[in-house]
């Protein structure tokens, strides 16, 4: 079957291959083409609206500097509405007619593995630049985001240090959340911890009345949330107004849709998120990084750890592509191999990981306290993405374009 | 006691035409919009433009008028289980999304030789129609009517998506298929051809372009026939008033279910064809956005007229990428205004109103004498 | 003559509203027979029940000696049963000559369908009428259609809800003498009706029903000097 | 001691799943059970009261003012739809769910544009109170008392005054109520005001306790219409009994299998009710009584 469906893939990419190899030889000379498919409308667009201005920085910097090795980058920017139909419409719009060389997409990992398949078969080359449940093992992908070890391989161990050993996991319903909860399991378990209860929470819900009574029904620590969307944040308001109480610890809140920002304090009051950046962090690099994003958009809402994601992916796209000295996807991946393609950005110094095209990163520690000001208490630096290269991934010998998790790991073989 | 065959004929010639003579003629009717050379003159020259337009086009374009294409089935079954039968489902979707999971869990499993993937469509569009007369069945037999048709289609649906998005877990396979809860299933082959000297991969462009062209073509036929057919006849009387025609002495029940049935099959179609297409699937295609397209695209369209709903969809949805390209953030804006206006001024549809409009084309009910 | 209809101990209750009470009832094959009544007498509850469109309580239908009382209202058409409703239920938005292939095509096909079609057209004086849409006839027109529709199949027993409801008085004369050329050919008309004029036309026997039950029954003319039935039909008016 | 609590807590998730759902369908109910009108803008009309409550509450206007500023609001926009678009498709009541599609799908991408993709909210008021070992919100409590107001409201509205007698007539014979010299369309119009304005505070009620987005109505839809559905026609005979049942099926269901199976229970329920009862809770019980 496997070996069935790549011969399909080769076939395709053949056919493919006349016009893409002659369109990439003829533009050499041209433009950079960079398209951008993100949420500017529908569910997501509070999260992925800023990471369209950082493509946007990030390109107007690059031109202003003179461009990727002398060519000026431009950026083919659609809508996707938080629609997968639209992100299998526009990343084949992309690809096929306006030949771009890379494409910066996607939000949510439906969307993603919504396109993935059509940058498969056309051979692109893709950066998702999101946090998110982590094991994407495909050539064509570059990512970016932080992904689960990085986030609770730090938060966790910190947290049951700090308040104790007793979890409880509430998280969305979804895979995402799933896996998410499957990586804290395992991390309560090696670190002799007890997970007290785990309740999933179908995506949409915004009555939280039964699940606050669960939670206090145990005697749990800190409460490990996992919630997405904007129907299921209204869990946090509703647990501070039963005088639930407990620490909570997350990955995907603040950094992401900065509900510190957004809900009346005290309602997030001690919850920890591991980040790999928010606006918040007092770095020399971050400050500037700020500056200049407010300066080119003054009404940005909140410039969010995938804000800083695109920025870096951006960069480092430069980096590759100048030192290849071509866009070819071939060259540009056999410079990702040496293993040195790092960037010193907002968020610290990042490097991309050969075997598995995932980013390491500095991970920040943020702690929201009543008054939803957010405090550092520590800081983790370099933490690589470990999981799927140790698990088998290994994309500079073969490409499964397969997505991964703990409970179905790699083939071994 | 007289004979109370009062008006039956005594000895009336036999019908000696063949069966296939019969349902040609029925491509030509009271339920269906258009007749006469001129019209089959026209229909003929865009098809044949249809076909003959990907070598003036480049392989993006055609890809995504395939694309369109593959939606067509969805809102030509809608358009006679609503338009022709009266009755508004609004979980389309669920026959859609069902027929796209089956396709893909038979493909993943078995694969793509031997030409296994076209029975794979086949199997899936079987499965949303066996679906759909399940559900027909319960709710025309249980005298469900009305806007409560909608509900429970809806509610459906909804449980299909919601009951997918959580099958995350490595426990939800099917075989060799995961069915990978919300983020979608994906890893299925495309259509595929044999072919001598290899396979034919109907990847999105020509090829696959033309083989739904030619789907599309028969499968619009082939609804002109049926519902210029006794069935098509009966399902109007019912829509119009079904007290009456249960009076005649039909099983008004039976034929709602049929075509509640059809609609399911149809909806399949679009959706194994949908699932073939972009290699992937998610619970999100059966949720409340995505059912609620259908209803747009036939509405706009034309409900009355199949003709008009099969035009109407491929102008709806051309209308709403182009403005999704071009309008940014207004787009959803104008999709919402589109609809107001339609529904304010062209309450039988946009296309629906235009055909008429054109007249030439002649209307239903409107001939004189056979 | 044989027996073609009879209901036995027929009883329908909605509610507290009693709407059918021990209706014994039989028909004559052949026979043209009329429901009179002052609203609310129960005349169309008991058409429909009879049609199967709502079920009895309790009590028996028998039609051309099958027990029907179970049976769904399109199983009765196909037994042999036809109706034509008060308000005209004719397909609108179809035409004329539609309307009649819907109303025959269950049972007939290809030429047969044409040329029963082309006959009823012919009887019901529609001939010219075969395009127009069924909506745009005149209100006589959309009655005759109807019972056009509701013949054409050869029923047995033809059940008519006020066939002559606002006619002119032409038109009722019309729709009188085409009753009676059904009823020579063979079918059995049960017929409910207010227009005393037009039921002396056309019944040869009349039953008289009141708060649902049969209060009455004999000849027109018995009816029509029967003390009781005037005073009912008195206090109806007085209402 | 411990049995109370366990009691206080049954009661307080049911109570709660009740409030909620007889809130959020009062507007839906008012419009559908009356008018015969599929609102698909209904959670839009929510949507409107939550922001003109967070709105003028963060101006400083007390949040009972507020909310009530809110309904009203959300009302006003509701007479305006019912005289630009819905009054011209009463009679075809499968397009008034089309066009009220579309006006939601205006309004939800509208509101984003101009206001953009969040809004600060209000914190829930209140705080806390401990039964037992676990603590509770009164503002949910506080909710609770609301959807009982709000029923015995609407009773009073429609039974006890001279509009609600009026309405009840023209909505049940519009020819008649217009030959005794009522003015229908007025009627009209108000009722969909008034349903417009329930929507108006099941959102400026819940709008302490929820995110504020330009989405937040649709969390609200599928729990309305299927109390709605379920309840039937009358809202009074029906949507009240229907709020419990499906509140005790809800609360029951998430508490011994979790939210999932509460949110299919749901569901699941509408079917079933609607194949065994055609004509909801209302037409069984009306029919029972007789």
């Amino acid at each position: 079957m496997k070996t069935n469906r790549k011969a399909l893939l080769t076939s395709a990419a053949l056919a493919a291959a006349a016009g893409l190899g002659a369109a990439t030889a003829l533009a050499q000379d041209g433009p950079i083409r960079i398209g951008v498919l993100e949420d500017q409308s529908g569910d997501f667009a509070a999260a992925t609206m800023v990471k369209v201005h950082a493509i946007e920085l990030a390109a107007k910097e690059i031109n202003d500097a003179g461009g990727i090795a002398g060519r000026p980058v431009e950026l083919v920017v659609y809508d996707t509405q938080s629609d997968n139909r639209r992100y299998q419409e526009f990343m084949r719009r992309v690809l096929q007619q306006d030949k771009v060389d890379v494409v910066f997409a996607g939000f949510s990992s439906a969307s993603r593995e919504a396109y993935r398949p059509i940058v498969n078969q056309f051979d692109g080359l893709a950066f998702y630049n999101n946090q998110y449940e982590g094991g994407v093992c495909d050539a064509n992908m570059i990512v970016t985001g932080a992904v689960p070890e990085q986030q609770f391989s730090t938060l966790i161990p910190w947290m049951m240090e700090t308040y104790g050993p007793k979890v409880y996991t509430l998280a969305a319903d979804y895979n995402f959340g799933q896996i998410s909860a499957e990586w804290v399991r395992q991390i309560v378990a090696e670190n002799g911890g007890e997970m007290v209860g785990e309740e999933f929470i179908p995506l949409g819900v915004s009555q939280f009345s039964q699940t606050i009574q669960n939670i206090q029904a145990t005697d749990a620590d800190f409460v490990v949330t996992l919630l997405v969307g904007a129907a299921q944040a209204s869990y946090y308001e509703q647990a501070a107004s039963a005088d639930v109480g407990l620490p909570m610890a997350s990955s995907v809140n603040v950094g992401q849709g900065y509900e510190h920002k957004r809900f009346t304090p005290p309602s997030l009051k001690d919850m920890y998120v591991t980040t790999n950046y928010i606006e918040e962090i007092d770095t020399p690099a971050s400050k500037a990084f700020v500056e200049k994003f407010r300066a080119m958009f003054p009404d940005e809402p909140y410039i969010n750890q995938e804000a800083a994601n695109s920025y870096i992916a951006m960069n480092l796209y430069k980096q590759m592509v100048e030192r290849a000295g071509s866009t070819d996807h071939d060259a540009i991946r056999a410079e990702l191999g040496k293993g040195d393609v790092c960037f010193d950005g907002p968020s610290g110094n990042v490097c991309l990981d050969p075997k598995s095209q995932h980013m390491s990163h500095t991970i920040f520690l943020a702690k929201v306290e009543a008054d939803h000001s957010i405090a550092f208490p520590t800081v983790w630096e370099n933490i690589a993405p470990y999981w799927l290269g140790d698990a088998g991934c290994d994309l500079t010998k073969n490409d499964p374009s397969a997505q991964y998790t703990p409970s179905s790991p790699p083939p071994a073989n | 006691m007289n004979d109370a065959r009062t008006f039956a004929p005594e000895a009336a010639p036999r019908d000696r035409r063949s069966g296939l003579a019969v349902w040609l003629r029925r491509l030509e009717g009271p339920q269906t919009m258009g007749r006469g050379s001129l019209f089959w003159l026209a229909a003929g020259l865009a098809l044949l433009a249809a076909a003959a337009y990907p070598q003036f086009s480049d392989d993006y374009t055609v890809g995504n008028a395939a694309y369109f294409l593959v939606w067509t089935f969805m809102a030509m079954g809608l358009g006679v289980v609503w338009g022709y039968g009266g009755a508004l489902s609004f979980g389309q979707t669920a026959f859609f999304g069902l027929a796209g999971y089956a396709y893909g869990v038979l493909t993943i499993n078995v694969g793509a030789a031997y030409g296994f993937t076209w029975l794979a469509l086949i199997l899936s569009v079987a499965l949303g129609g066996a679906f759909a007369l399940l559900i027909g069945y319960f709710m025309f037999f249980g005298r469900i009517r009305g806007v409560f048709i909608g509900i429970v289609t809806l509610s459906v649906t909804l449980v299909l998506e919601t009951f997918m998005a959580q099958t995350a877990g490595p426990q939800w396979r099917i075989g060799e298929a995961r069915l990978n809860g919300f983020n979608g299933m994906s890893g299925m082959p495309p259509l595929t051809l044999p072919w001598p000297g290899g396979d034919l991969v109907l990847y999105p462009g020509a090829q696959l372009y033309y083989a739904l062209l030619a789907m599309v073509a028969l499968c619009y036929l082939g609804l002109r026939m049926l519902l210029n057919a006794p069935f098509g006849n009966v399902l109007v009387a019912i829509r119009e008033n079904p007290e009456r025609a249960e009076m005649l002495g039909y099983d008004v029940r039976v034929y709602q279910m049929l075509a509640f049935g059809l609609g399911g099959a149809l909806a399949g179609l679009s959706g194994a064809l949908y699932t073939a297409w972009g290699q992937y699937i998610t619970p999100s295609s059966m949720g409340l956005t995505s059912a609620a397209l259908p209803i747009v695209w036939v509405a706009v369209g034309g409900r009355r007229d199949i003709t008009a709903t099969l035009l109407g969809t491929l102008l709806v949805l051309t209308a709403f990428q182009q403005l999704t390209i071009y309008g940014s953030q207004y787009a959803l804006v104008a999709m919402g205004a589109l609809l107001l206006f339609t529904v304010l001024l062209a309450p039988d549809g946009v296309v629906y109103t235009a055909m008429e409009r054109l007249g030439r084309l002649g209307r239903p009910g409107r001939r004189a004498g056979r | 003559m044989t027996e073609i209809l009879r209901v036995a101990g027929l009883n329908k209750a909605f509610g507290g509203v009693t709407v059918a009470r021990d209706i014994d009832f039989a028909l004559e094959a052949g026979a043209m027979h009329c429901l009179i009544g002052p609203n609310g007498a129960g005349k169309s509850s008991f058409f429909r029940l009879l049609l199967g469109e709502h079920a009895p309580d309790s009590g028996t239908i028998t039609f051309r000696g099958e027990d029907i009382t179970r049976l769904r209202p399109f199983q009765r058409i196909r037994r042999g049963m036809s109706v034509k409703f008060q308000v005209p239920g004719i397909f609108k938005a179809l035409s004329v000559r539609q309307n009649l292939e819907v109303a025959f095509q269950n049972h007939l096909h290809g030429a047969d369908l044409a040329a029963t079609v082309e006959r009823v057209l012919d009887f019901a004086s529609l001939g010219d009428e075969a395009g127009t849409p069924a909506g745009v006839l005149s209100h006589g027109q959309q009655q005759w259609l109807e019972i056009g529709m509701a013949v054409g199949v050869e029923p047995q027993l033809l059940l008519l809800d006020e066939p002559t409801a606002g006619m002119s008085p032409d038109e009722t004369r019309r729709t009188g003498e085409m009753l009676h050329a059904l009823n020579a050919r063979g079918i059995t008309i049960l017929a409910v009706e207010h227009d005393m004029a037009f039921v002396e036309q056309i019944a040869k026997r009349v039953t008289v029903l009141h708060f649902g039950a049969i209060f009455a029954e004999g000849s027109i003319a018995e009816m029509i000097a029967h003390e009781g039935v005037q005073r009912i039909y008195l206090g109806a008016a007085d209402e | 001691m411990e049995l109370a609590a366990t009691l206080f807590s049954t009661a307080y998730q049911f109570g709660d799943a009740f409030a909620f759902l007889v809130i959020s369908c009062a507007g839906l109910a008012v419009i559908f059970g009356m008018m015969g009108v599929i609102n698909l803008a209904h959670g839009e009309f929510i949507m409107c009261g939550a922001y003109v409550t967070a709105a003028t509450a963060r101006a400083g206007l007390p949040l009972p003012l507020a909310i009530l500023c809110g309904a009203l609001v959300a009302g006003l926009v509701g007479m305006a739809l019912e005289r630009a678009v819905i009054r011209h498709l009463y009679h075809r009541p499968l397009d008034s769910i089309i066009a009220t599609w579309g006006v939601s799908l205006i309004a939800t991408q509208g509101v984003l544009i101009v206001l953009g993709s969040t809004m600060q909210g209000v914190g829930t008021p209140l705080g806390g109170v401990a039964v037992g070992d676990r603590s509770y919100s009164l503002y949910r409590l506080v909710l609770m008392g609301a959807a009982v107001a709000l029923l015995a409201g609407l009773y009073w509205l429609f039974y006890r005054t001279r509009f609600g007698v009026v309405a009840r007539a023209t909505i049940e014979r519009p020819q008649m109520a217009r030959a005794l010299g009522v003015d229908t369309r007025r009627v009209y119009g108000l009722t969909f005001g008034l349903g417009a304005a329930l929507a108006g505070l099941a959102g400026g009620l819940y709008a302490p306790t929820m995110t504020m987005v330009p989405t937040m109505g649709a969390t609200f839809m599928v729990e309305s219409f299927v109390t709605v559905v379920v309840g039937g026609a009358d809202i009074f005979v029906g949507a009240a009994p229907a709020a419990a049942i499906l509140a005790a099926i809800r609360a029951g269901l998430t508490a011994w299998y979790g939210q999932l199976f509460g949110q299919i229970g749901l569901l699941v329920a509408v079917i079933v009710v609607i194949r065994i009862l055609p004509g909801g809770l209302s037409a069984f019980i009306k029919r029972a009584r007789r």
